[in-house]
């Protein structure tokens, strides 16, 4: 049986995803024994189609991004969203919370109409998606059993169990118990709570959980010093994206 | 013999980020050639009005992965400066480890998985994977030290969790200092093994030669510290600065027919960099670093381009063997619980830390509640592009003789060489062609 | 509980001796235990299958414990399901179980019986439909209610239409969403319920289909008059363990895999978390 | 049960005994302004006065995640389970938790005997201790503090003396390693003392006998109690996985990078979780905050004491704690009940 072949593609991104993707000894080298690596622009020259999976980094920020998504998914069985700009849209996204206008004057000032770009948005709402590997970065242990699990033909990880599940097995003192604000009950698991474990509170970067309680997680954060406005920011660091903003 | 050559190389394989060479010769002569950053924009700067000095550096270190603790430590500092804040000299040390790691790691995977590929004549270090896995098993464990080193005081390499405004949100401990140190000397010797790889292959770097500009940290006054972490800004051509004057060195500007800002200082382009930082402080290196230089034939000042990778090889040993002193230096005082907190204030400050593709600027305003007001982050790709395109514009008409393959080959080398980090370049402007 | 092996979550390692598709969804596997072991199972009582490296997933048994070989039907729905699919004879498996208390085959016995099967209802119902023709005189007017979405949807064709031509079994039909090949009736399953008669008091129905289902079922069933304990349903919960610890199939206060999957309506009326 | 005293100051000794005699010793330790068992190498850091500890012991009975069985998938398929037998003990257990210790055996040592926990547990030694509440704590409310099994030794810090129960031969076998002597009556009345004043520093309390709950509970299917609940939980599972006497699980089947053996393994889980009762197709049976929240009140009081004949919870204050809402059974508790005074 030939290898299956697998692919990396990134758009707008830090490519972290990517690095901690290879970021492993002995166990990339196991891994390579299990895939063909056809297309990592990154670490490769090679650039070949017909794959069977596509790990697909970053999120869609412009017109041009989607035929060359569209193509990608076109030439893939599997698509895989990689990392938080690609499942939810990432810090990227914190751009749609402010006039789009706005902030290209900010950076290009006024040459700003030379960088044409839309709301930012994750790769589901632009092609058909097969799984998702949160995080920002994604955390490559997670990444490694997804891997696994995908090329047993299973689904990827639904990570619906919030931050608060690992941190609490590992028992971590809670820092919402510290008076830090933590998202960790509303976020997505998978991360082996590694924020909160190195005492810093979780910023929602998975992306939020299928049903969260938004309106409790406020209150609790409310608890812990952050006013309304201070709230709203820091629950849109990773999770500004909103469907309606690119009706 | 008049040539025409149309080469487009859609998207360099084996950088950061998206990037595309082009070069038109229209009968024997060089009408345009050019690195074209075709990166999606991403718009930080615009990202952080308005967020609490608590979110920007998480923020910011989502700017590049491979360089995140640099963004995470340039963002500490410049809003250090601005609310007022000294960090210990506990914290200092602490963050010196991070960067030192961040340097190490980026190094190797330049060296490793996106140089030497092309100087074993292959695509990419996947066949190494079958001719050379001792040279891959190497490359990956040196990769990995790197990120050792960083997360031992981050917890994470990409996107450090505990970095924090004046201090960190946990300390390491004594004994996973001593760890990382022990694994730092054991690898000691697999980098003085590559230094004679690379020596060995060195045959296969192009002779090629501009002088140009070389901005990098320079040491503050009566310091003999190689300087990464602080410093003063420092040209080759013999003036200094501090951060906060950094716009007098970037003076950004707009190419008349091209559409991209690109940097220039007292020559028609600059170099920041590894090389940059080589040729303006290499007697501050340790010795060993030195010693790997000799054998390495590089005596500053180098003027070819190609060589930054040997500059980076070097780096590394100096890295690792200052690593070994500061964290003695760290055990010796002992880790102390300190206090961390601080009132956010109105101001404005700027920053300057050497990363590994160079200087790096981050310069802050924040209101009176801690709010960013105004923020401005210059990359050493984009100060390194124009140097770049005027690389281009000397190379390329000597080489002309040459298959359409090889002078492309000879072109991505040279971005290579670079290491641009092109998602990083927040300020990039797309650059159109007619 | 005949946990068959010593440490309740070591399977028996089991052989796929064939595979039949049943639609495009669902295929019908029969599995061989090791030493010829037998399964001795009740009709209603469920599995838990293995697909080694892939994970478990709680399947009722289809045949009866008088067919001399042991059936699972199987809709392929996620991970496990969809990795036994991909099987052929040959394949090993693991078996864990039989788990659950099924149907009261003894308890049923001189009575009529009314069978109510909506979709993948039919698989655990074919154990006991299986089970009561093997002893056809020990019971009285057996009826079949049975409706599918769509008539591709039809488990155990062959098996029906022989239903509709025998004397021994009265088997009704119906589908959500009719074509061109068929001629039957159409509607949702309780259509089938107009016209039909009961003598309630004797009378035992079984009931099985999608959740969406059984509220509407249990109103006929009532509204004939059948006695809460004589109907019958089997439910479906998140299962896994079949040892009544893990909490997964829980309801109110009773575990699915142990007490269940099988409640008279008199139960269920006092869980207010099983319909 | 025979009882000793011995001096406090031989503790050190007692616990030198224990590491030199057992694979491995677990007491509670401090981390950060918390508590937490923890494997020890010394008596340093163990510290006795605790009032709770993050995780309860539990997890060396039933660990996070357990290796149940392990699997080989080459030419041979092969299962083989996974049993622990190595030597333990936990040292420092408080009441609350030596009685959730014996609930747990309840539920997995009788009825489809679960042989993962037994191994574990009959390699266990534990000696418990006594301790005082804080402002989460309820014992006194759902039981009573002075424990008479489900330990081998319990001890009583009387001030200078430490009174010991010696419940099994093994607990002698340890109590010999140090100088002791049999306890006279006046350290007993001295114990009934210091009960009493414990029983008195409780400030939670539910209202009403906790036994009487399944009857209070009845009616209350629909009480608006849990809906103003189910808007304050977020689902977190925190309050499920600190609780010393939930066990429910997941179990998975990992494969090994190699993809040639792998390892069935339980995980801790819990009701509180929104995935928790959903099914392949889709269907949720417990899709709300509210609708969980009633069921874990359920479970703690009414469904287990059914079976059971004891209520499912100690009054440890563990999920009041380190529920973000501050969610907690008390309050519910008397809501409840409060209507039943009207
Ligand atoms: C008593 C009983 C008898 C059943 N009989 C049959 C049958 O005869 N034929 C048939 O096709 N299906 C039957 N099911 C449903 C079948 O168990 C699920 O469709 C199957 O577990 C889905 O597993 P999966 O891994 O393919 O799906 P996934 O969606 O990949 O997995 C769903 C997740 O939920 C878990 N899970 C546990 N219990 C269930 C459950 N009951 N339903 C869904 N997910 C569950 C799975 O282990 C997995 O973790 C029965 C269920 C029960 C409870
Ligand atoms: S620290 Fe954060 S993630 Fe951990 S338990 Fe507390 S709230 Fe949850
Ligand atoms: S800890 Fe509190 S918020 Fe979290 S699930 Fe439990 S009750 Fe809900
Ligand atoms: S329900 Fe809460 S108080 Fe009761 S035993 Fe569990 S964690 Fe402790």
């Amino acid at each position: 049986m030939s290898k299956p072949r697998i692919a990396f593609f990134d758009f707008a991104s830090c490519e972290g995803c990517q690095l901690e993707a290879i970021n492993f000894v002995e166990e990339f080298l196991v891994l390579l024994g299990h895939v063909d690596i056809v297309q990592f622009r990154e670490a490769i020259t090679e650039a070949e189609w017909d794959i069977d999976v596509s790990f697909v980094e970053g999120s869609i920020t412009r017109e041009q991004d989607i035929p060359r998504l569209e193509e990608i998914r076109e030439n893939s069985k599997v698509v895989i969203a990689l990392g938080a700009c690609a499942c939810t849209g990432g810090v990227n996204a914190i751009k749609n919370t402010r006039p789009l206008e706005d902030v290209r004057a900010d950076v290009y000032g006024d040459k700003k109409d030379w960088f044409p770009t839309f709301p930012t948005r994750p790769i589901d709402q632009v092609i058909k998606v097969d799984g998702y590997i949160y995080g920002c970065p994604i955390d490559r242990n997670d990444f490694l059993k997804n891997v696994q699990l995908i090329l047993q033909g299973k689904k990827t990880l639904r990570h619906n169990d919030p931050v608060c599940v690992e941190c609490r097995l590992k028992e971590n003192e809670c820092l919402l118990t510290l008076g830090k604000p933590c998202m960790g009950p509303i976020t997505r698991g998978g991360c082996g709570a590694i924020d909160p474990t190195f005492g810093h509170p979780c910023t929602g970067c998975r992306g939020l959980v299928d049903d969260p309680n938004e309106n409790a997680a406020m209150d609790v954060l409310a608890e812990n010093g952050l006013t309304v406005e201070d709230i709203k920011s820091y629950m849109t660091i990773f999770n500004a994206f909103r469907p309606e903003d690119i009706q | 013999m008049r040539k025409n050559i149309d080469i487009h190389v859609h998207h360099v394989t084996r950088v950061e980020g998206h990037g595309d060479v082009l070069l038109n010769v229209k009968d024997g002569r060089v009408e345009h050639v050019a690195l074209n950053i075709v990166e999606a924009p991403r718009f930080f700067e615009g990202m952080l009005r308005g967020r609490a000095h608590y979110e920007v550096r998480e923020i910011v270190s989502r700017i590049c992965g491979i360089c995140a603790c640099g963004h995470a430590l340039a963002s500490v500092r410049a809003s250090e400066a601005a609310l007022g804040i000294e960090p210990s000299e506990q914290v200092v040390d602490l963050r010196k480890i991070v960067l030192a790691g961040e340097n190490l790691s980026s190094h190797f995977l330049h060296i490793f998985f996106l140089v030497a590929p092309d100087l074993f004549g292959v695509k990419s270090v996947l066949p190494l994977a079958t001719t050379h896995r001792d040279i891959v098993v190497r490359a990956l464990k040196l990769k990995k030290l790197g990120n050792d080193v960083s997360d031992v005081i981050v917890g994470r390499h990409v996107h450090p969790i505990t970095m924090d405004i004046k201090g960190f949100t946990v300390l390491p401990s004594v004994s996973a200092l001593r760890d990382v140190q022990k694994k730092i000397i054991e690898m000691l010797p697999e980098v003085v093994d590559t230094v004679d790889l690379i020596a060995s292959v060195a045959g296969g770097i192009p002779d090629f030669e501009r002088e140009t500009e070389y901005i990098s940290l320079g040491p503050v006054s009566g310091s003999t510290e190689y300087p990464f972490y602080d410093g003063v800004i420092k040209s080759s051509e013999g003036m200094t600065y501090y951060p906060a004057e950094y716009r007098k060195v970037t003076n950004e500007f707009i190419v008349p027919d091209s559409t991209a800002k690109h940097c220039k200082h007292l020559r028609d382009s600059y170099m920041v960099g590894a090389l940059a930082r080589f040729n303006n402080n290499s007697d501050l290196l340790h010795p060993e670093a030195k010693k790997a230089a000799e054998k390495l034939g590089m005596i500053a000042p180098v003027h070819n381009p190609y060589m930054i990778t040997l500059a980076q090889l070097i780096e590394t040993i100096h890295i690792m063997h200052d690593t070994v002193e500061i964290i003695d230096k760290i055990i010796r005082r002992g880790i102390k619980e300190e206090d961390y907190s601080y009132q956010p204030r109105a101001g404005t400050g700027s920053s300057a830390v050497e990363v590994p593709r160079g200087i790096l600027f981050h310069h802050y305003t924040y209101d009176s509640k801690g709010r960013i007001e105004y923020a401005d982050c210059v990359i050493p790709t984009t100060q390194n592009l124009e140097n770049i395109d005027q690389d281009f514009r000397k190379l390329a008409p000597t080489i002309l003789d040459k298959s359409e393959e090889e002078i492309s080959l000879l072109l991505q080398m040279l971005v290579r060489a670079y290491d641009p980090c092109i998602s990083c370049s927040t300020h990039q402007l797309n650059v159109r062609f007619k | 509980m005949p946990a068959i092996t010593e440490n309740s979550y070591v399977p028996l390692i089991s052989t796929i001796k064939s595979v039949q598709d049943l639609t495009p969804t669902e295929k019908v596997f029969e599995v061989e235990l090791p030493g010829g072991r037998q399964l001795n199972h009740d009709p209603g009582q469920f599995v838990q299958l293995l697909v080694p490296g892939i994970g478990e997933a709680p399947i009722s048994i289809c045949s009866s414990p008088t067919d001399n070989n042991f059936h699972l039907t199987i809709r392929r729905v996620g991970d496990v399901t969809t990795a036994i699919h991909n099987m052929k004879e040959g394949d090993k498996v693991g078996i864990r179980g039989s788990f659950g208390n099924g149907f009261p085959v003894e308890e049923m016995k001189g009575s009529d019986v009314l069978i109510i099967a909506g979709g993948i209802g039919l698989a655990p119902l074919r154990s006991v439909i299986r089970y009561i023709l093997a002893n056809r005189a020990e019971y009285g007017e057996f009826t079949i209610l049975h409706g599918a979405r769509t008539p591709s949807d039809r488990l155990f064709k062959d098996e029906l239409s022989r239903w509709t031509d025998s004397s021994e079994v009265n088997l009704l039909e119906t589908v959500d969403h009719p074509d061109e090949s068929w001629s039957g009736k159409s509607g949702v399953i309780t259509t089938l319920f107009k016209g039909l008669t009961v003598d309630p008091s004797r009378t035992y129905a079984l009931v099985c289909g999608p959740p969406v289902m059984y509220r509407f079922v249990i109103l006929e069933c009532l509204g004939r008059g059948i006695p809460d304990k004589q109907i019958l349903v089997s439910l479906e919960r998140h299962m896994k363990c079949g040892l009544g610890k893990c909490g997964h199939c829980q309801i109110n206060g009773v575990y699915t895999c142990q007490d269940g999957p099988v409640f008279t309506f008199n139960q269920v009326k006092n869980l207010e978390e099983a319909l | 049960m025979k009882q000793f005293i011995f001096q406090k100051s031989r503790m050190k000794e007692l616990i030198s005994y224990l590491i030199s005699a057992y694979p491995s010793v677990y007491a509670p330790v401090p981390r950060g302004k918390h508590f937490v068992f923890d494997k020890i190498a010394d008596a340093s850091n163990v510290e006795f006065k605790y009032i709770r500890t993050i995780l309860p012991p539990k997890k060396y009975l039933m660990p996070q995640h357990e290796a149940l069985v392990n699997f080989t998938l080459t030419e041979n398929l092969e299962f083989k389970e996974e049993l622990v037998t190595d030597r333990q003990v936990i040292l420092g257990v408080r009441p609350g938790d030596i009685r959730a210790i014996k609930l747990l055996d309840d539920v997995m040592m009788n009825r489809n005997k679960d042989r993962n926990y037994i191994a574990r547990r009959e390699n266990t030694v534990i000696i418990g201790i006594d301790g005082i509440p804080d402002e989460y704590s309820y014992e006194d409310s759902v039981m009573d503090l002075k424990v008479e099994e489900g330990f081998d030794l319990f001890m009583t810090d009387l001030g200078n003396m430490i009174l010991v129960d010696v419940a099994t031969e093994e607990g002698m076998k340890i109590i010999n390693s140090i100088e002791h002597e049999p306890a006279t009556e006046r350290y007993l009345n001295l114990r009934e003392n210091i009960l009493n004043s414990q029983r008195e520093m409780f400030t939670a309390r539910i209202d009403i006998q906790a036994k009487l709950l399944p009857l209070v509970l009845e009616g209350k299917w629909n009480h608006p109690i849990w809906e103003e609940m189910g808007r304050k939980c977020l689902s977190c599972g925190q309050c499920i996985l600190v609780c010393p006497t939930c066990y429910c699980f997941n179990v998975t089947d990992d494969m090994a990078l190699s993809m040639e053996e792998g390892t069935r393994t339980r995980h801790w889980d819990g009701c509180q979780l929104a995935d928790f009762t959903l099914v392949g197709h889709g269907e949720n049976f417990r899709d709300n905050a509210a609708a969980r929240i009633r069921h874990r009140f359920h479970r703690k009081f009414k469904y287990h004491l059914d079976v059971f004949s004891e209520i499912f919870c100690t009054g440890c204050g563990r999920c009041w704690e380190t529920c973000p809402s501050e969610i907690n059974l008390v309050e519910i508790a008397n809501a409840l009940s409060s209507e039943e005074v009207e």
